[in-house]
């Protein structure tokens, strides 16, 4: 706030592409927090998740709606040892057995968030807002320690928003300028997560020319991305699950 | 007939009681296959938490998309009208409120409507919530579909859920196979009941205090495959 | 909560058009609170708020990011002794007269809401949040007696939803679903006022069939949508300001 | 050149420090036309706090569009990778930090970073504040353009705001038609400097305590129409 050096801006020029996975996971520290977007098999990145495992950070807090499927992706990441602790909402998927054994053998720590609760408190975390009101978990186990308070003879639970310092999403298009359009289902998590990362990284089918995505039609507008790569087939996790495909 | 109903007769009869026009989200599991039921006069829109709303059919086999899938993950299809929109934006939608019905399974449901649906409370079970907690505090109505007791014939309605809460005091009707009961500031009324059973043969199977709706009736439903 | 009769379910057939402006703010009662969409001149519903200065409810109190220009729409609803109060965060426009001679004589309530704050509040009564931290209007007059929270080391305001019972809304295409897209900067203030009024109304330059708006396209979903009503020429009030168009 | 900046040349010196890549929100007034200055070889992403980002220059006349406006509520164009979003969205980019760089103007800034710019506090005047205090609080950077004294020449670089403040501790950067002058926990640091003015000069119509960087320079700009 107190400095017109402006070397150091964050952004030099606009061009976002870089050139490979390699590149694109860059820089991620041990003990990172990390936004991973994807619910279920939809918009999962798996191939920057596979370029984290090859590039060796560890004791990574993961913030993502399921805790991975098979050994691919999320699940990999866990299984090679690399994840302190889990912020999710449903853990529990059908072929999360990758995370249920380390929560049961004690070597993961989870936070459990109501989906809902998830999504608003990184979206909150990305708007700048302090904290907020739910009326999700009164009187349940996940509102144990938490401030409550009535508003209007409506009792809600105070929380808090979640910052990662990267941002692992997958995307449908980008343009060089950052600006995402996702495809159906997989859009999920990604929007809200490129809002709420110091660095936001993100594979995306194709890159397009800038001035090629109409600006009525994008989701999520460049300011928010930092870093795209283009990963024009990447794996479906489902077709290596249902024995369709196999694994990188 | 007289039978307890099948799931499938479950689900039928709450199908009925989603009016024209209804925003509805349906939980994963016994919840997802009331879509299938719906009177072929009703338009509805059916919202997935993940962020589709205008969910449609199953896809033909082989034209499955992995990017197109519920909230319980399987791949659907989406009807004109629909819309894709983010997850925080998609539970912007369930907690303000704008879900007319949710459909959701229970472990318990208590005499004041609290529901129990998301964990058996022991001690090495993996917690998983999903969307639960926020489709229990943000739908209009909370509908419950479950079968009356447990495989092991222990009432699932009851004075007092032991089970860990998902959301207190949300239920609206509970259907069940052997009745269609109303969650009111009076206690549980029995809208519906199979002609097999009486109010005391049921009051027998249930952990709550249960009267009589006026105009009752009796639960019948199509025989279906 | 505690009902099964079904029959006085919000909505009974999806299909949301009426036929003209009369119609489309049928219903709205003395004393409503109404969210008005627009930013200066691009997005104001100036035909549905005149339908609803003919209609005649009184003592309204109006949500709108500015407080009218000349002698048009909400102008002109102010000008006709209509509105009690007005939440907005920039009345003081070039070509708000009306305003400004209703405030000095003291003749209007007006609650000065940053513009930010102001988005955010009708947010968070679209999504049920029961209230928000925001560092906005720390330490200035506009957060006298609010309950200011400091969280990380910074300093937050505690502001609180606004909902309203009718939202009058202008967009450029909707489907019979309600489903919307705006045009430009005229999207502003719609999509959070759909989302956040107990009866939203949107008139549009256009209704397609439904499926006619790509599903990745769609800004407003129809979820957040009551009546639309085609308005295929609407007035365009810097064209009155400029004297290149007459008044209706 | 010693005469003070015009306010095209105090534009200018103020988008000589707007580096390539930057998201910038420009306030309504004089900060708008620092657009007219860029470099041509900087490629800077303009927002409007109305929901427009990528904002463009003006339009030719007879090319306005008014759904195609500023927050000054001009018509301006939108470039290619531009988008445009919702005023919540907008705000989100706003208030969550995302833009690098806001250039506001101001009645008064103080030794500590206070910003004035909304209301004079007059008790007749309609209040109004747009967007300026979530800018104020939002942006990275937050920098003044401003005359460096009133009309009236009383400073308005101050020990202590007197007007109503529109955000505390924000101002980074003060450019004013006799300098260039960068808010910092030790005070005020004057970086550039006119040279018609020695330090004394400026010191006297400020109303706060300036100090000289050690690597001050003389604020020169080109001559401009």
């Amino acid at each position: 706030m107190h400095c017109s050096a402006l070397a150091n801006a964050r952004r030099v020029v606009i061009d976002k592409r870089v050139a490979n996975v390699v590149q694109a996971v860059a820089g991620i520290g041990d003990g990172a927090t990390i936004h991973i977007s994807g619910f279920g098999e939809a918009g999962n990145p798996t191939e920057l998740i596979h370029a984290l495992i090859d590039q060796g950070a560890r004791e990574l807090t993961v913030v993502s709606n399921n805790a991975g499927n098979g050994h691919l992706g999320l699940a990999a990441l866990l299984e090679a040892g690399r994840v302190r602790k889990v912020i999710c909402s449903f853990p529990r998927s059908s072929h999360a057995e990758v995370f249920i054994g380390l929560y049961r053998a004690g070597k993961i720590e989870l936070e459990l968030v109501p989906q809902g609760t998830l999504a608003e408190r990184i979206r909150a975390g990305g708007a700048g807002i302090g904290a907020f009101y739910t009326p999700t978990t009164v009187g349940t186990p996940l509102a144990a320690g938490k401030e409550v308070r009535t508003i209007n003879g409506r009792d809600y639970v105070l929380e808090y928003p979640i910052r990662a310092d990267f941002a692992l999403v997958k995307a449908e298009l980008a343009d060089r300028w950052g600006n995402l359009v996702f495809r159906m289902a997989a859009r999920n998590f990604g929007p809200p997560m490129c809002m709420a990362a110091d660095t936001t990284i993100v594979q995306v089918r194709r890159i397009v020319e800038r001035g090629e995505i109409d600006p009525e039609h994008v989701v999520t507008p460049g300011i928010f991305v930092d870093r795209i790569v283009e990963v024009a087939k990447p794996i479906s996790e489902v077709a290596v699950l249902l024995g369709k495909a196999s694994a990188p | 007939m007289s039978a307890p109903l099948t799931r499938a007769q479950m689900a039928w009869r709450v199908a009925q009681d989603i009016p024209n026009g209804a925003y509805v989200n349906l939980g994963i599991g016994m919840p997802e296959i009331v879509a299938n039921y719906l009177p072929p006069d009703r338009e509805v829109v059916f919202h997935c938490e993940n962020g589709v709303l205008g969910m449609g059919p199953m896809p033909a086999a082989g034209k499955e998309d992995y990017e197109l899938i519920s909230a319980g993950k399987r791949p659907v299809t989406l009807v004109a009208g629909g819309a894709f929109v983010h997850s925080a934006d998609s539970f912007a939608m369930i907690r303000g409120g704008h879900i007319d019905i949710c459909v959701l399974g229970a472990f318990q449901v208590s005499v004041k409507g609290d529901l129990a649906n998301w964990s058996t409370g022991e001690p090495d079970a993996v917690p998983a919530v999903g969307g639960a907690m926020d489709l229990a505090v943000g739908a209009r109505r909370v509908f419950v579909i479950s079968e009356h007791c447990t495989k092991q014939g222990a009432p699932k309605i009851v004075a007092r859920c032991s089970y860990p809460l998902t959301a207190v005091g949300v239920v609206s009707t509970i259907y069940t196979d052997l009745a269609v009961i109303d969650v009111t500031n009076g206690g549980l009324l029995v809208r519906e009941l199979i002609q097999s059973l009486d109010l005391a043969d049921l009051q027998r199977r249930t952990g709550a205090p249960l009267s009589l709706a006026r105009d009752w009736r009796a639960l019948v439903a199509p025989e279906l495959p």
